[in-house]
């Protein structure tokens, strides 16, 4: 099977993890995900914030690239970017007038032909089915499954999951032997592109994402966005100081996890680029799973 | 007061720009503020998405340059809370888009807002120079823009260990194409994007 | 010459136009007495075939006048005839009928000062574009 | 050939000053068929009245056409006469020539020539037309009241008192509807129980009221005054003459976790059940879907502790059917619950609860017998947020529309709390306190500045659970906006009231009409609220909008003073202005062709198809007929047969074209006709 794929700047660079963990599911399940290629950056807030015609004209030339390819589907795993490409592919598709207009501005005549996969919709349609009966070592931990905004809103483009209490990731996490925590900040916002220019607001409001979680006994929290990612793990001090007390637990990437559970070494998952160690407790004894790769040797890497 | 100028002229209202522009009807409000309940930076903002709201529906000069020079334009994330709750299904995030860009325009930017504009700055010049983002260039960048030089000192070279800093940038085949992009883009949009 | 007197029938339903004209009566509102009233029980029973009659006899123009949307008497005649009253439109306008000659309207039976003024501007209306011949030589041909 | 008398009068100067009457007169004899044309100062007055009856007697007239004021005002008045003097009313007609013609003109010729030709479209109508009888249609005096709500119980009693038989068919197992579920009730705060279970009672004992409990209508078919209705009585497992509702059979139960209907859910009930303890009738009912021995073929315990062995497992539903002259539809209405707010985590948390709960939670007959208590742990709330407008007023979620009894229920509720938890918090947001009514602004003062209720003006954007609070997200509109959050025990939503489910089966199966949300419509929303546009079924209560009880109580008398007035003759009388489908000798037998536009047209549902068979029973065509019961005389279908089969009594085809032709025709009659 071969799927196209828009890693996206973060995966590039600060996330290489993520792509890491993509890369290593996709193959372990057959899958071959195919670059857009030249792909440019979908502008992410900066552009639609700044600038309408830019805002949707990057996210076009994406498009392009891959209509022009021939790709039919694309796997796009930062939310960011998922949602950049879903809501410009609906707006172009609305709009005919609009769509001529940037067709004109990205010099191709964009008909809006590749469907968008976000992470999830890729895991639970293309991943979970071919490895089914493989799951190697379940990845039995307690988790928080933090969705975000951007993957289920604005729920009326993007039709994704429920749009209050989203279930999708959990249900990859229970089918992979963990145990997702029912709790109330899955899709509250971490603060998003504000890291890096009003740091302390995502301190807080990345904080009480990790405070619920925390409170309700989750061991990591599970994210499908880098973005979300870099604002609960690489911003833990800014969160730390938000909120007046430590955090030790983990942010993982969903595909980490998976990826944990086909029994792919930590190493090759990225496991130990996170700024926070993915260290798991101890588990109480008789809890411990029977595979030899258990995800706590992963210990701390 | 400032409400009276408008009334007679409301095509020439931002409200009824707004509409015009992005669909959106600010009339619909009926300002029952859920959207601001519910909104995670309401509490940082200037004015919370249903004042903004009740001052496009007032309207008139006074209350409409408020809303161009308010903080809270800049500070809402699109993180699309309001809109998904709105009884009315007003979109504001659009509206937000569409506001800032006024705001750009008109050179009414709140001071507050300095370093996220600066922000975006940066990040739209990254993409203009290599067609990706180049995130190290973007800090620096930033840094320099913003002269918040000892943000982040200690994080970046702990990056670098981990391997998630790429030094030198990635260049795109298609740059001219994006630089096309940007200037005809610049000339259709809001902002100079320059 | 003296100036054109058009001769409009104006077909009116029984709870609301027809009682509104009643009102422009009792309220001693003056309009022109180019305008004759036929009642009909609902604009529901006006049947289209009658505006041709009518036209074929010799009148310049025609009001039809019921309730208001949602006031019908009987709930939704006078949806009825507006629907058939779309699709005869473009019969008429086939047909070659001048259709601004046929003015469709609304008045209930509050609407006293409002029936007076749907027939003066009706009168002007009509007078403007003249006495109705057109028809009367289609109708004489054996078009109808 | 008619024989035409022409009456002008000249209303003192109404008419004379402007309109020359003689002339209009001596005009009017020279139209053909015209045998007498006079005109009179005040031909309303009794010599008026007289020159007319003589006139018909001397002159053995045809017809009668008074040139005079508007029908609308003496119609009546000289068609009397007319009769009187031995001719059908229906020959009677009156020409406008005040309100339409020397009011509105002024004097001249013009204004003259106009009132003469509006008598001569009027001769030419009447000329054509038919003597009419009025209709009769006999009218069964049973009414059928469907619901068993406080609507139906007020519109049965009301019916059963004035001497006529009532039908009553009740969904469930006991009359009562959702008031026999409220603690207490606004404005006035009296118990709800006390008030209504007296009426339920006597609704049962009424020598007048046929009650079916547990029953629901198969069918119904006919028109006003004579419908006939089959109505399914489910089987209840239980012998009803012989049960004495001693109880023994429920408490033996041993399936007892079933969440209790009448409790809204916040109780349980057994298999066998009676919903509570006032129900009417006071007698068991097996629930098939949850009883051990319907689902597993064994138990029937209940069976061997019956002293009277009234328990019947093998009973079967039956029909009874009933003939009727009128309809008095109560059916109610619901409240929105399930995963309606997933933003306020209803049906995720214990916690957050329905009005109907709290009702439940409130009332002293309820699961905690009139205590506080949250239903997660029991324990009382301290804070408590109550929540209106909970998917009212919200176009996102499909509901325009304000659910009108929940801004005054909020304000109860918030007062019993505070009543009954001393030292509670009681906050309620709201968009709008929209509390029009008699007493109704005092009440919810009272809840605010008596009983310290804390009214914060935004609506809530999410409710979450935090370490066993409820974390109410709201803002306070009238503070800027700020953001507010609140730590609550509980949570009460002022869910949106919307129309009772099977609302839209019900409704066509009646042939009634129904609003965007399913509500039944009303034949006219002021003057006419309580008709429905089929004639003879009426509407009581919450089923055609939400209502509170005083308004459905109100609506419910109505209903059943129109019934009354239905039931005061034993015939109807109606004007024959009603529709008929041709008739012709075979082998037409009508020129309908049976295309049935019309019945698609009619918007009362009377037109019927009528088959016509050779003797030997052999189909030779399909024809529309009029019901004469309901047609209301429109003319829609007419307009649109393109046959000409039909045809309205009184406005013909025949008729209307003649006074088209008549109008505009203004040669002078040639004589020679
Ligand atoms: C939480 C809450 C609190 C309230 N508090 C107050 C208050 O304090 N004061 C006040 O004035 N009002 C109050 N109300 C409003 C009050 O409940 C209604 O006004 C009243 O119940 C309406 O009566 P009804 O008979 O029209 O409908 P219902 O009470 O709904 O009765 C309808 C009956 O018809 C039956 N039925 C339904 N469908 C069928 C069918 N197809 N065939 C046969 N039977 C059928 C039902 O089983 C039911 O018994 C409150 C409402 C709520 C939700
Ligand atoms: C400004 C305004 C606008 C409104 N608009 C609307 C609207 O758009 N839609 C709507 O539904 N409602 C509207 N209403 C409400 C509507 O007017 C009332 O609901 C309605 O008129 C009430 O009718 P009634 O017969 O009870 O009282 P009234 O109309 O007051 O009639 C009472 C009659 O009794 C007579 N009377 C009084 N005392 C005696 C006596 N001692 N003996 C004999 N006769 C007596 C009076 O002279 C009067 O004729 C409006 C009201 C107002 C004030
Ligand atoms: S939620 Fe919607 S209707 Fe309510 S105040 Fe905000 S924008 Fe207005
Ligand atoms: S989109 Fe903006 S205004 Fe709306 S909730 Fe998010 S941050 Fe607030
Ligand atoms: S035990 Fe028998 S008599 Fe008593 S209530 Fe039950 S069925 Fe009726
Ligand atoms: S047979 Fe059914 S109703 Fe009777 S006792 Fe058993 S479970 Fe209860
Ligand atoms: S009655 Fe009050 S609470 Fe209920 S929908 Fe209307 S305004 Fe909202
Ligand atoms: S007094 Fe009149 S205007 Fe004021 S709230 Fe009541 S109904 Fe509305
Ligand atoms: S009466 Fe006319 S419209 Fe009706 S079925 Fe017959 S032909 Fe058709
Ligand atoms: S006249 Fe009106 S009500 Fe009577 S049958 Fe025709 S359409 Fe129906």
């Amino acid at each position: 099977m071969k799927l196209g794929f828009y890693p996206g700047c973060s995966l590039e660079g600060s996330s290489r993890e993520y792509n890491e963990s993509v890369m290593a599911v996709a193959a372990g399940a057959g899958i071959e995900l195919e670059p857009v290629p030249d792909w440019n950056c979908c502008g992410a807030t900066a552009a639609h914030n700044m600038n309408r015609e830019l805002g949707l004209s990057l996210p076009a030339r994406i498009l392009a690239k891959a209509e022009a390819a021939g790709m039919k589907e694309i796997v796009v795993p930062c939310a960011a970017c998922y949602s950049r490409l879903k809501v410009t592919r609906h707006e172009l598709l609305e709009d005919e007038e609009l769509r001529r207009r940037i067709s004109a501005i990205i010099e191709y005549d964009l008909r809006c032909e590749p469907e968008i996969i976000n992470v999830l919709q890729f895991l639970d349609s293309r991943v979970m089915p071919a490895i089914e009966g493989r799951i190697k070592s379940p990845f039995d931990r307690r988790v928080a499954c933090y969705y975000g905004c951007l993957l289920v809103r604005p729920h009326k483009i993007l039709k994704f999951d429920r749009l209050e209490d989203p279930r999708s990731m959990d249900e990859i996490i229970r089918r992979i032997g963990g145990d997702p925590i029912d709790w109330a900040f899955k899709t509250e916002c971490c603060g998003a592109g504000l890291s890096v220019s009003k740091t302390e607001l995502v301190g807080r409001l990345s904080g009480r994402i990790l405070e619920d979680a925390r409170i309700r006994g989750a061991e990591a929290v599970i994210v499908a966005c880098p973005m979300c990612h870099s604002n609960l793990d690489l911003r833990r001090g800014a969160i730390e100081k938000a909120m007046n007390r430590k955090y030790d637990m983990p942010a993982i990437f969903i595909t980490q996890a998976v990826g944990l559970a086909m029994g792919i070494d930590p190493a090759k998952l990225g496991l130990n680029r996170h700024m926070v160690p993915v260290k798991f407790r101890e588990r109480p004894a008789g809890k411990v799973p029977a595979g030899p790769e258990s995800p706590a040797a992963a210990g701390e890497v | 007061m400032s409400t009276d100028a408008h009334h007679d002229k409301a095509t020439a209202s931002l409200a009824g720009a707004i509409l015009e522009q992005t669909g959106v009807p600010v009339d619909k409000c009926y300002q029952c503020g859920k959207c601001s309940a519910g909104c995670p930076l309401a509490a940082d903002m200037d004015y919370p998405p249903s004042l903004i709201l009740r001052m496009l529906q007032a309207g008139g000069p006074e209350l409409e340059e408020k809303v161009l020079r308010s903080y809270t334009i800049w500070v809402c994330l699109t993180c699309e809370t309001c809109y998904s709750r709105c009884p009315m299904e007003i979109d504001i995030p659009v509206m937000m888009d569409y506001l800032r860009h006024e705001s750009l325009r008109l050179g009414m930017t709140s001071p507050r807002a300095k370093d996220i504009i600066r922000f975006h700055r940066s990040f739209l010049d990254s993409i203009k120079y290599t067609g990706r983002l180049y995130e190290v260039g973007l800090v620096v960048d930033y840094k320099a823009r913003s002269m918040h030089l000892l943000q982040d000192v200690k994080l970046a070279p702990k990056m670098y260990f981990k391997g998630k800093l790429n030094l030198i940038p990635e260049t795109i085949k298609g740059l001219p194409l994006i630089r096309r992009i940007f200037s005809r883009s610049s000339k259709a949009g809001g902002e100079d994007a320059r | 010459m003296p100036e054109f007197e058009p001769r409009i029938v104006a077909f009116v339903c029984n709870w609301c136009t027809y009682a509104g004209a009643d009102l422009t009566g009792t309220s001693r509102i003056k309009y022109s007495p180019n305008v004759e009233v036929i009642r009909f029980p609902c604009t529901g029973r006006i049947d289209f075939m009658l505006l041709l009659k009518a036209f074929a006899e010799g009148a310049d123009g025609i009001i039809i006048s019921g309730c208001h949307p949602n006031d019908c008497h009987y709930t939704s005649g006078n949806f009825h005839a507006r629907r058939r009253w779309i699709l005869f439109r473009g019969l008429l306008d086939f047909m070659g009928i001048d259709v601004e000659r046929v003015q469709f309207s609304w008045v209930s039976a509050a609407e006293g000062a409002k029936w007076a003024d749907v027939v003066n501007t009706t009168v002007e209306a009509v007078r403007k574009l003249g006495p109705y011949e057109n028809f009367r030589k289609i109708d004489r041909a054996g078009a109808v | 050939m008619s024989r035409i008398g022409v009456f002008i009068c000249h209303c003192g100067e109404n008419i004379g000053a402007t309109v020359d009457c003689e002339k209009v007169a001596a005009a009017a004899a020279k139209i053909p068929g015209v045998v007498h044309s006079v005109d009179y100062k005040y031909m309303c007055s009794d010599p008026g009245q007289n020159m007319i009856k003589e006139a018909i007697r001397e002159k053995n007239l045809t017809g009668v056409v008074v040139g005079a004021c508007s029908p609308r005002m003496h119609e009546p008045t000289f068609r009397r006469a007319c009769e009187e003097a031995g001719l059908n009313p229906f020959l009677c007609e009156m020409a406008n020539i005040r309100e339409h013609c020397s009011w509105v003109h002024e004097k001249g010729d013009p204004t003259t020539e106009k009132a003469i030709d509006l008598v001569r479209v009027i001769v030419e109508k009447v000329r054509r037309n038919k003597p009419l009888v009025p209709i009769k249609v006999p009218v069964t005096k049973t009414a059928l009241v469907l619901g068993g709500g406080i609507a139906g119980i007020q519109a049965a009693l009301d019916i059963a008192n004035a001497g006529h038989k009532v039908i009553m068919v009740e969904r469930s197992p006991s009359i009562g509807g959702h008031m026999s579920q409220l603690s207490e009730t606004f404005p006035t705060l009296d118990c709800s129980q006390c008030i209504l279970t007296p009426r339920m009672v006597e609704v049962a004992r009424h020598a007048n009221i046929t009650l079916h409990t547990y029953s629901e209508i198969e069918s119904i078919e006919g028109f006003i005054g004579n419908f006939k209705v089959k109505i399914r009585k489910k089987a209840r497992s239980i012998d009803m003459k012989a049960c004495t509702g001693c109880g023994l059979c429920s408490q033996k139960c041993p399936t007892r976790k079933i969440p209790s209907e009448f409790d809204a859910g916040l109780g349980t009930r057994p298999a066998i059940y009676v919903p509570f303890p006032q129900a009417v009738p006071n007698k068991p009912v097996i629930d098939r879907l949850n009883c051990t021995y319907y689902l597993k073929g064994k138990c029937r315990l209940c069976e061997k502790v019956c002293p009277t062995q009234a328990i019947r497992f093998d009973q079967e539903d039956e029909i009874v059917e009933a003939d009727i002259g009128a309809v008095v539809l109560a059916t109610g209405f619901e409240i929105k619950h399930g995963d309606f707010f997933p933003e306020y985590g209803f049906g995720k948390f214990k916690d957050v609860i329905d009005g109907m709960q709290f009702e439940r939670l409130a009332s002293a007959s309820g699961p905690t017998l009139g205590e506080i208590r949250r239903p997660s742990d029991g324990k009382k709330p301290e804070t408590v947020v109550f929540i209106a407008c909970a998917g009212s007023r919200d176009p996102a979620k499909g509901i325009e529309y304000c659910s009108k009894i929940c801004c005054m229920y909020t304000a109860k509720h918030a007062m019993l709390y505070r009543h009954k938890v001393h030292g509670g918090n009681a906050y309620i947001f709201y968009m709008d306190i929209r509390a029009g009514g008699k007493m109704y602004e005092e009440f919810v003062r009272r809840a605010i500045e008596e009983d310290g209720v804390k009214y914060v003006r935004g609506r809530v954007s999410r409710v979450y659970e935090r370490e066993g609070k409820l974390i109410v997200q709201g803002a306070d509109t009238l503070l800027g906006a700020q953001p507010v959050e609140i730590e609550a025990d509980m949570v009460v939503l002022a869910t949106a009231a919307v129309a009772n489910d099977g609302a839209e089966e019900l409704a066509q199966k009646m042939h009634v009409s129904y609003d965007a949300h399913k509500f039944f419509a009303e034949a006219h929303p002021k003057l006419k609220p309580v008709e429905t546009n089929t004639a003879g079924i009426f509407l009581a209560g919450a089923c055609q909008a939400p209502k509170d009880i005083p308004e459905s109580v109100a609506q419910a008398s109505g209903a059943a003073s129109k019934v009354g007035a239905l039931f005061s003759q034993d015939e109807l009388t109606r004007e024959p202005v009603i529709a008929v489908v041709n008739r012709s000798a075979p082998p037409l037998y009508s020129t309908c062709v049976g295309c049935f536009l019309c019945q698609a047209a009619c918007p009362y549902q009377a037109i019927e198809r009528e088959e016509i068979r050779t003797r030997d029973g052999k189909l030779i065509k399909t024809v529309a007929k009029v019901n004469p019961g309901l047609c209301q005389g429109c003319g829609t279908c007419v307009a649109v047969c393109r046959t000409k089969a039909i045809d309205l009594q009184g406005f013909s085809n025949e008729q209307v074209f003649a006074e088209v032709m008549a109008l505009l025709d203004r040669s002078e009659p040639d004589a020679g006709i």
